[in-house]
């Protein structure tokens, strides 16, 4: 019964440590106005929108759906929030793209954004509460454990993480949205900076970033006339499960690995190291490299860290990972998944520039949130499902 | 265990935000704080006060600024009748959608009209501006409207 | 038109605080937990269909989706399962830099939760080391995590990797 | 217009907390907990049918960021599901899981929803719905705004304060027979007339009360509906749209974004309704609603009372649809529209139609 959707329309902001140029409107417009133009769409042509951001403590504001909707144009349309932890920028354009698979809309407007210079991230991720337990670790000493953890089961030695710290950000200096440009990256600027949580040095970190992404969403009757060829969504998938429980596995959890199953089924992806061109993951800290290539399947377990070391996953690599410089070199919360799903379409409509992996085909988007619980992922292709 | 061992305590959340205004609000907040007002040319030539960056129904950009005011006309009111703790004034207030001189659409703010008898729909009220050195760029430079003299209140 | 008067500075920034005031209530199951954590003790809370002992429980078995309603009383020692050493300072930071901390299984939990461990070297801190809880002295006992002072060694030889891996 | 038909999808099962004034023990999954419990137990089903889960709710009730996150443990969601999470009334969430239930590979869904209003003052919560701008620093309360609404229905005509007073009595009145209401009275309009203005016109008996509560729902499509439910309730048609944030540029005395809302839903196709359950916090916004929705007097409105007797935010929405639907299942109705609105002075509304009959499914879409 599901209708084909594809991606037909893209748009980010530069994405940077403080928007002070922009209100949020400007900032949300920003993105959408740029994807509207690349689909060759104006505010009329849409049908519907969907917006997606974290936590509204960011901000400020609550439900800011409300105020937003004459800013994206929703005005006499239907406007839908979405909030899903970190992965909320991906679940966000999952929401979008059902509503054409389902036959509701023909044409949908995504929108994923996050303004964190309004407030101090930090501060917004984890507002104190009576009886909570002393503030020991701060925001990486939650995931530091993890890393550590998948460094004893897969005995991989220490430097791994800084091969992906340099890739990213070499790669984020081919992107001219990306946060962080650091032309003089290599591995040793990453050992010697500061070690802030115990495996894990700040270069090896994601920065905090403001910024907003967009996309258009069409039917295959309302591609229209876009600036470039329709990314087609093969498949689809969003997978949640507890933050903790006992016996739970925080290293590769098994919402993860069941999430890339189901959107790899519906792609009809079995060898995904030889079937997907290029992929954009959700990595926030280096070691998350080695560690999402083992769950999503591009590597044993144990083993996605030799991935890494080969050089596998360099742009020139057979299976480059995020060529934009992903999370590691931008980071506005609410709309890093989005931005994700987002270069992933780029790929295959062959629209990424500098950093354009020739001729990728089928391509992964991935975010995830929280402590390791929220996954939403597609795949999406040049080719027509 | 009995609900009265269950632990409560007071909980703030508390947070210093600011915002960055971009250059339609911007004008906006500069104008406040200059003792004027300014609206925004809407995408079908209408003035749309306070400003956007947008059309507010139609979602297109906008033109020129306009400067409206400082009078205006009550299209919309209700009255406050104790003010609350979050509330600028310390005295009852009326709350008013204000479609100022040159405005084609109203804006929210308070009418100090001292009794709910001096409001009425369709009233003329006039903006009253904080002193210079109290202006900060915000909406509440314009600390309320009050009744024109003669301005149709009851 | 309109334009800035001369000497006018234009507006970029708005500054909108926002306070607002709450009850707060952790719930009967956390309360419990909070309770203990004030007489010295750990009390966690089983899972009626699935056995687990939860510390703190949150009132449900996340897994299994019911009341955690049985109180178990547990020991002050256990076992590091993974651990981090922080060397950042932040807002609201207790403790002085470089310091360890670590995800504390105790001894008949399901469920691990994040310690400070001290009167060890943070590069002598080990994945499966034995830990007991130093309390702070009974006067200032409450109901909060911060009544644990710190784990510190037991000196007992560490746990196997097996025994706590499926803990990772 | 006509719409594409749609896969047919009901709602099967309903359950909500017993609405108060304070939830002081309890945190959100202890809350939430019974509610899902009970709304799977009264089909005989479990978590494991469920294809996909999604809930509605807001932090800024808790005031900590992440309460969703938390309340999700309410459920046990392993092993893992497909699962969401909307920053809106839960009836927003319903019509997620029914979207996602017209691609045909999901058969069943948990909706729930979740708040507490009593933890901190929700009139000046509910300020930060507003352009953080021009609006919010000035903290009207959504009891202000609903007032300056009142007051130009007023002003154009088309209701007086007796009207209002009417229609608390009688919401109040048939929230007697709801065991789940927070606020029961049989004073009469006369009596209600004597109350205070709490921010004039609006006296104390206009607004809704301040309301804990959760509430889910069940999915089910085709066979799955019947086998769990003799006469399920059929999502005929569920649409939903949103007006300008402007209150200066909106009429506040029309809802047409409810209107609108119907319209696709295809609730002015077919037979007319005998039953509503609208999401009308205020009294007087009943009045826009019921005119959007053009609701003749032969239809029962509000059978439990609305949300002037019970106003869990997050919830409320979703309940009119759990209340209507439960009407259908015991033939009291059938056919029957439930609406549910977010935002100040009625700025988005969503509008359900349940059906005792799976025929004609319509509605959604542009």
């Amino acid at each position: 019964m599901a209708e084909r959707c594809a991606v037909v329309g893209v748009g980010q902001t530069l994405l940077r440590s403080k928007r002070d140029d922009v209100s949020i409107p400007g900032l949300v417009r920003e993105a959408a106005k740029a994807a509207l133009a690349d689909a060759g769409v104006g505010w009329d042509d849409i049908d519907a929108v969907v917006i997606g951001k974290a936590p509204d403590m960011f901000e400020g504001t609550m439900m800011p759906e409300l105020s937003l909707a004459p800013a994206l144009g929703a005005v006499g349309k239907p406007m839908f929030r979405v909030h899903t932890a970190g992965s909320v920028g991906g679940s966000t354009a999952l929401v979008a793209a059902h509503l054409v698979a389902a036959g509701i809309h023909e044409r949908v407007l995504t929108v994923a954004y996050e303004k964190q210079s309004d407030s101090d991230a930090m501060w917004a991720l984890s507002v104190p509460q009576p009886f909570s337990a002393p503030l020991l670790a701060g925001a990486g000493g939650y995931f530091a454990p993890h890393i550590r953890a998948y460094m004893r089961r897969s005995g991989a030695p220490e430097h791994i993480g800084r091969i992906v710290a340099v890739k990213d950000r070499l790669n984020a200096l081919k992107n001219p949205y990306a946060h962080l440009h650091l032309p003089d990256i290599d591995l040793k600027m990453v050992e010697e900076s500061v070690m802030l949580w115990d495996p894990l040095r700040y270069l090896e970190a994601c920065p905090s970033s403001d910024g907003a992404a967009a996309m258009v969403l069409a039917s295959e009757g309302a591609l229209g006339s876009p600036a470039f060829p329709p990314a087609w969504v093969h498949g689809m998938a969003m997978r949640s499960e507890p933050t903790m429980f006992a016996g739970r596995d925080q290293v590769s959890p098994r919402a993860g690995r069941e999430c890339v199953a189901d959107v790899f089924g519906q792609a009809g992806v079995t060898r995904p190291r030889e079937q997907i061109d290029v992929a954009e993951v959700y990595v926030p800290f280096s070691w998350y490299e080695p560690m999402w290539l083992e769950n999503l399947g591009f590597a044993e377990p144990g083993e996605g860290w030799k991935l890494t070391e080969s050089g596998a996953t360099a742009m020139d690599g057979d299976i480059p990972w995020n060529c934009s410089g992903g999370v590691l070199s931008s980071n506005p919360i609410g709309a890093s998944g989005m931005l994700r799903f987002l270069e992933a379409a780029m790929q295959v409509r062959g629209q990424a520039g500098e950093h354009q992996i020739d001729g990728a085909r089928l391509a992964l988007g991935h975010a995830y949130g929280g402590g390791s619980q929220f996954f939403a992922m597609w795949v999406v292709g040049a080719a027509k499902p | 265990m009995s609900d009265g061992d269950v632990l409560v305590a007071n909980h703030v959340l508390d947070y210093p935000y600011a915002r960055s205004v971009g250059p339609v609000l911007g004008a906006f907040f500069t104008a406040l704080s200059e003792g004027r007002i300014v609206g925004v040319e809407g995408s079908d030539g209408a003035v749309i006060v306070p400003p956007t960056e947008y059309d507010p129904l139609t979602g297109e950009d906008v033109g020129e600024l306009r400067d409206v005011g400082p009078g205006g006309v009550v299209t919309a009111w209700s009255w406050q009748v104790a003010p609350g703790r979050k509330h600028h004034l310390d005295h009852p207030f009326a709350w008013a959608l204000v479609r100022l001189d040159g405005a084609t659409t109203a804006m929210l703010h308070v009418v100090d009209a001292g009794d709910p008898g001096a409001m009425a729909t369709g009233m003329r009220v006039t903006a009253r501006f904080r002193p210079p050195a109290e202006r900060r760029g915000h909406v509440l430079d314009l600390e309320a409207f009050v009744p024109e003299p003669d301005g149709g209140g009851r | 038109m309109s334009g800035a008067e001369a000497g006018t500075q234009p507006v970029t920034v708005l500054e909108t605080p926002i306070h607002l005031d709450y009850v707060f209530t952790p719930g009967i199951a956390q309360s419990i937990f909070l309770r203990g954590l004030a007489r010295g003790v750990f009390l966690g809370q089983r899972c009626p269909t699935c056995g687990k002992v939860y510390i703190p429980s949150r009132g449900s078995c996340p897994v299994d989706g019911v009341a955690t309603d049985e109180v178990v009383e547990l020991p002050d020692t256990g076992i590091v399962t993974t651990y981090c050493v922080v060397n950042v300072p932040f807002a609201g930071q207790a403790v002085e830099i470089p310091y360890t901390c670590a995800q504390v299984l105790l001894d008949g939990a399901n469920i691990s939760f994040m310690g400070l461990i001290q009167e060890v070297p943070a590069d002598q801190v080990r994945m499966g080391m034995r830990v007991e809880a130093v309390w702070v002295p009974p006067d200032e006992l409450g109901p909060s995590l911060a009544s644990v002072k710190y784990f510190r060694p037991t000196g007992e030889p560490d746990a196997l990797y097996e025994s706590y891996e499926e803990y990772l | 217009m006509s719409a594409p038909a749609r896969r047919p999808v009901a709602v099967v099962s309903f359950a909500q907390a017993r609405n108060v004034r304070r939830e002081a023990s309890r945190n959100e999954v202890e809350l939430l907990m019974p509610v899902v419990s009970e709304v799977f137990a009264a089909i005989g089903a479990s978590k494991d049918d469920m294809g996909f889960i999604c809930s509605g709710s807001t932090d800024y009730l808790v005031g900590g960021p992440f309460s969703f996150v938390t309340a999700l443990d309410a459920v046990g969601v392993w092993p893992p599901r497909a699962e969401s999470h909307v920053e809106m009334d839960g009836a927003f969430a319903l019509y997620e899981a029914w979207v996602l239930m017209q691609e045909g590979a999901i058969d069943a869904a948990l909706v729930y929803s979740f708040g507490r209003s009593s933890p901190g003052d929700v009139t000046e919560i509910l300020a930060l719905q507003l352009d953080p701008y021009v609006t919010a620093p000035l903290w009207p309360s959504p009891v202000a705004l609903a007032a300056l609404q009142a007051q130009a229905l007023i002003d154009a005509g088309e209701a007086t304060e007796e009207e209002l007073a009417e229609v608390a009595a009688r919401n109040r009145s048939a929230a007697r027979a709801n065991p789940n209401a927070q606020v029961v009275s049989d004073a009469s309009p006369e009596e209600l007339l004597a109350d205070e203005y709490v921010v004039a016109p609006l006296r104390r008996h206009a607004l809704p009360p301040i309301t804990d509560g959760a509430a889910a729902i069940v999915l089910a499509a085709g066979e799955k509906a019947r086998e769990w439910r003799e006469r399920p309730a059929w999502i005929t048609g569920i649409d939903h749209r949103i007006e300008t944030h402007a209150l200066g540029c909106r009429d506040l005395t029309r809802s047409p974004s409810t209107a609108l809302a119907a319209e696709r839903a295809g609730l002015f196709e077919g037979p007319p309704v005998d039953l509503a359950e609208v999401h009308a916090p205020f009294a007087h916004q009943e009045l826009i609603v019921r005119r959007a929705l053009e609701l003749g007097d032969a239809v029962t409105v509000n059978p439990s009372g609305g949300a002037l007797a019970a106003n869990p935010v997050m919830s409320a929405g979703l309940i009119r649809i759990g209340e209507a639907a439960a009407r259908i299942w015991a033939a009291e109705s059938e056919r029957a529209v439930a609406h549910a609105t977010s935002g100040p002075c009625l700025q988005q509304n969503l509008v359900c139609v349940l059906d005792a009959s799976d025929g004609a499914v319509v509605g959604g879409g542009a």
